[in-house]
């Protein structure tokens, strides 16, 4: 099979979707003529026309709005938020109006979205070139929220949130598009939303992540593997509707769990993980549930040092894996 | 598709800007009247404590009704806001669907029952208004707009909106983005002078609310809302050139506001007695019954007949809907997700 | 004491620190001559003036992004957004700029900025005027966000966030304005932001909750004490950040947690609260950490039976108590 | 409070608008040219990786240097973006302050070293730029105005943002505010023709963003932003209003953007090569050169030692920079809150 990139996959999902389905169509800021800032859509205003890849104001707000109001008609729009640090504006109508409207109309409206956002830190990117919002958006009813981690799951998902008739924010980690690279059929295929994913399984302990952190996760898994601990590595995919299947028979297995997010510990994916777990595990818990995650501070600092110590990597997550293992 | 009425009229058949015809404005005295009397049975309701919320239209009823004569229910998309009774009334709603919505009944179009009077979505026959946030359907009638051009269907978006809705920042990039790709879309602004409490001097620093049109580089245009013919033609010259590829019109049409806000309301807090009673002399209502009366269109009996079958309609109405059940509780889980999508 | 409601109490923290202190002004929709649309600042634009006692234009990101900017240069503004279902614009003020200001520029910035925000149902308030924001704004890191239950806390907590130099989101429960009494000193006194308040002692189970629920769960509390249930009913107040201590030695006397909120369960406040107590103090636990919370639906329903099975009341919150106590 | 820099002039004490004097000028092109050759130097620095993202000013040199001569440092506030470089050279920052940002070295100005070079603020020296999120300073600005009306203090605050940046909502809210409460704020707008890719025609449908005041019922001008003295006086003008109570002013300066939108950025996707050729044209360095030469206030041996010298600047800066170390890792919990608050 051959070997992608999460931006190529990104890009291939949109490409095959768009060449499948003339009501998919792709608006944002730069995505035309410069084909995006991250090249995701990279040759498609030549293959598309400008019709179909707007390049729009500076203007999140109606990026989503006036994708929605097209959604609601019958088109299936995907509008790329150029980083998430600047998806703010966009919390009205995509958490006050989108996320409802299904509901608020009594099942008459549909509103077939996807919105694109490259996210996450580790970049060089600053406060504002760094941020997740994963945290806050999972707890809105109404709205899926995709956190893909490798180029197959990234393509296949991405084709699923298009075809989805809920909207669905999908959110990319901008450290994963170049560095990371995996098999990805050139051909379709979907992956369902909603579904965690065992990418190691093991018996010691279940470890759940999603995005960047799933790579440094299997990596940390391998390094304690030669210390005998056996690391079951779940990556969640989707944080919202979360698969608490999985979660929970992942942890009835192991009886223990570790959740690892970049993502701001305090009400990150993690407490909502973590309070399914102890809710509806506890007899079979073992050890403490135990988060690792993000530190509470407003977001990442430019400094190489100061990111560094945001940034979670191998050995801070090893470290965790050894301490639960150990309890 | 929009059901056939009397108000139809199927403007593809009838593509030029014809005035409208003595049957039209003796229609539109019809539907003014019948909206009149529904919001005053509709806040005696409210005192009653069965309907728990109902912002009037009182006031507004002429230039609601004039911009529906201008547009094709059948193709066109009517993005409505919280106080367009009247809309709705012209737009082919009966009294009794209406008054499903007041008392949050079973069956209540856009919702059924789910959110106040006119939140929702009727697709069927093109009406949207997701939410009674101001200014959040304007972003929507623009996307639709966009739709329409994309798919080359000859079909405008109307999106209502009061003098308030003009502050808020979606409305600007909602404007901003259809003048750039020059959409089928009419911004129907129903100016009444009042965002709850604050007037319009407290809103912005200009007379007129058209001028903001300039800032976007498509006409604006103020109309007397007070006038059913001239809102008509307004809309009537928006809607052609929306349809030959001119793009967005913003329409400002001035009215006065006839009752407090909403039944929550109390005006006078901030409105003086002279206000009170001078607003009374922009009553749409007895001036197009004057019209009427004087062209011969009307006369006092015929008058006294409509009325009174205006409250049959309505009493129907409300014994129909207070005999009708809330929504079933079963149906509190449905509609989160779509089908195809786990829960 | 004088008895006085939540309303009476917010108004009176308002008046009293606007009297005080010459920074301090209120801008909003229907702040001025209205007085508030729930009369919250009846009098005021009498007493103050116009200058101090603002009636905005229509657009909550400027109220808030306009409020920030004066407390930048050393005003106390408070900011009211008319319902919490309009404060979604302005959460790239908030959330973007005002919670990273101080972080961002390494503490050259203070922001003392207190949001006010009515949210809530249970008032006939349908799909927009019903909403909670809690479960989204308390995983923010720079930001405090404050639900006081009763009038003396409610005005106690209000003094302190207009007096703190960090930025405050302080919600009220709608249906406590009016609703609630309690007693109430006239003169001037602060409750700290950041603690929690046992309401009611107990040592069979642990309630943590915030806002209108409390009253609620008091009443339970009180029901299954005829039972002999003794239940700790223990008030949040403050749900960023949260008081982990008190939470935790909740716990760790009665063994069991149950949370209770109005707002959507998945992601809520209870997730976090649920989390700290799983990892901190799992010894303790003689059961599941067990959550009662607003049902994962977009929003309340406006028809009265709908509403009725989005909100908890005294019933169900006395069912989950005697279920966790007979585990 | 400002430092005493040659480049200070009090205008406090000089109220009338009179015109630059010849010593401004010439200090105007030593600014213009220190900031073009710092500009070219830290983009070597990034291409050696040793400053990660670069936003370059070159192209708005002269508007960004004429709008601070208009203003007081000592009681006006700056409410600058990422693009503005020669207005913190304006504004008496040294070189060696600046580099500590490009290199994200402790000290640095704005942040330490938090945020990217010109994000974060300096209240003592007046200068707030909160974040890089385009258009989420502009209501800061008019809070700031707010502030200095209620307080009566004859401030003015200017903001700057880019031709991108007026599409956001929160610049239409903002403005919108400020003209309902008149306050003493000046909107600067640096149009490059470019947010990033999207050019201004699919940024907006009109010609010129300074008729967008008319929507606002406050006075807007277009300026050659190539011109420190046409911008020196369109800003003077706008700050005698505004401090005596007249309100905002919207000021468009006209300028090329002679680089691609940062270090990141490959504008050959977007960019003709003729335009490319075209816009060095409107270059405004050589242009004031020219001028100083022709009138004898700059000699050909003038320029070579005064470039010589600027070099001298940046060369000291950036081994100043290299040789400081990064913040200090105990100092990243620092400011999450206020003291008086738990964390
Ligand atoms: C975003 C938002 N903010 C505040 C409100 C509360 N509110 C409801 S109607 C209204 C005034 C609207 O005024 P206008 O746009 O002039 O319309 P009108 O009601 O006068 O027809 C306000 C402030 C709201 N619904 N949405
Ligand atoms: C709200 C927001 N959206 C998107 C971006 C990404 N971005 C950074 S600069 C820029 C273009 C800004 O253009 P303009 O306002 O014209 O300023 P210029 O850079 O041309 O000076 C964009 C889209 C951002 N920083 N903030
Ligand atoms: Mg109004
Ligand atoms: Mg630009």
């Amino acid at each position: 099979m051959p070997v992608k990139t999460v931006i190529e996959a990104v890009r291939e999902a949109m490409r095959e979707e768009m060449r499948r389905d003339d009501r998919v169509f792709l608006m944002g800021e730069d995505v035309g003529q410069r084909g995006g800032v991250f090249l995701a859509s990279q040759g498609f205003i030549e293959e598309f026309g400008e019709e179909r890849v707007l390049d729009t104001p500076l203007a999140e707000a109606a990026i989503v709005g006036v994708a929605a109001g097209a959604a609601m008609v019958g088109m299936r729009p995907i509008a790329e938020i150029q980083f998430t640090d600047f998806i703010w504006p966009i919390v009205n109508q995509l958490v006050g109006e989108v996320a409802r409207a299904r509901y608020g109309s009594n099942g008459a409206l549909s509103v077939p979205l996807v919105v694109r956002s490259p996210y996450g830190g580790g970049v060089h990117g600053g406060l504002y070139h760094s941020q997740s919002c994963e945290g806050f958006f999972y707890h809105t009813p109404g709205l899926q929220v995709v956190c893909p981690a490798t180029p197959y799951d990234a393509k296949g998902l991405l084709k699923s949130a298009i075809r989805n008739d809920n909207p669905v924010l999908f959110l990319e980690h901008k450290r994963t598009y170049r560095h990371v690279k995996g098999e990805v059929p050139d051909g379709d295929y979907t992956v369902p939303i909603g579904k965690a994913d065992v990418k190691r399984a093991g018996t010691r302990l279940s470890l759940f992540t999603y995005g960047l952190m799933l790579h440094y996760a299997l990596e940390a898994a391998a390094e304690v593997a030669a210390d005998g601990i056996d690391t079951e590595v779940v990556d969640l995919r989707t944080v919202r509707p979360l698969d608490s299947e999985t979660i929970l028979a992942s942890v009835r297995k192991t009886s223990r769990a570790l959740i690892v997010h970049e993502d701001n510990l305090t009400g990150g994916v993690g407490a909502e993980v973590a309070a399914i777990i102890s809710e509806h595990a506890f007899d079979a818990l073992d050890a403490p549930v135990t988060r690792l995650c993000g530190p509470d501070v407003p977001a990442m600092p430019f400094a190489p040092n100061l990111e560094a110590m945001f940034m979670l990597n191998k050995d801070k997550i090893a470290a965790a894996i050894r301490k639960l293992a150990a309890y | 598709m929009a059901r056939k009425t009397p108000v139809a009229g199927n403007h593809s058949e009838a593509p030029s800007a014809a005035p409208l015809s003595a049957e039209q404005v003796a229609e539109s005295y019809r539907l003014m009247l019948l909206s009149r009397l529904l919001d005053e049975r509709v806040y005696a309701l409210n005192r009653q404590g069965k309907a728990p919320i109902v912002a009037s239209a009182q006031g507004h009823e002429a230039c609601q009704i004039g911009a529906v004569w201008a547009l094709d229910k059948t193709r066109d998309l009517f993005v409505i806001y919280y106080r367009d009774i009247a809309t709705c009334l012209a737009l082919g709603y009966s009294v009794s669907e209406l008054m499903l919505g007041y008392m949050a009944r079973r069956g209540a179009p856009f919702s059924g029952g789910r959110q106040f009077p006119y939140g929702g979505a009727d697709l069927k026959r093109r009406v949207i208004n997701t939410s009674n946030v101001v200014a959040s359907q304007i972003p929507h009638a623009v996307g639709a707009a966009l739709a329409f051009k994309m798919r080359r269907e000859p079909s405008v978006a109307i999106v209502h909106f009061g003098d308030g809705a003009t502050s808020e920042g979606e409305t600007h990039e909602s404007m901003n983005f259809a003048a750039v790709h020059k959409l089928p879309v009419i911004f129907f602004c129903e100016n009444n002078g009042y965002a709850i409490s604050v007037p319009l001097r407290k809103q912005l620093a200009m007379a007129r609310i058209s001028d903001r049109a300039a800032a976007y580089g498509f006409p604006g245009v103020t109309v007397d809302g007070t006038d059913v013919a001239a809102t008509y033609r307004a809309v009537r010259e928006a809607a052609d050139r929306a349809r030959e590829g001119g793009g967005p019109t913003l329409i400002e049409a001035v009215v006065p506001r006839l009752m407090a806000h909403t039944t929550d309301d109390d005006e006078r807090r901030y409105r003086t007695a002279e206000e009170l009673e001078e607003r009374k002399r922009r009553d749409p209502l007895p001036r197009l019954r004057q019209t009427l009366l004087d062209g011969g269109l009307l006369t006092a009996d015929g008058d006294s007949a409509m009325r009174r079958q205006c409250i049959a309609e309505i009493d129907q109405a409300m014994a129909a809907a207070e005999s009708t059940p809330y929504p079933d509780e079963s149906t509190f889980y449905d509609h989160v997700y779509a089908p195809q999508a786990k829960k």
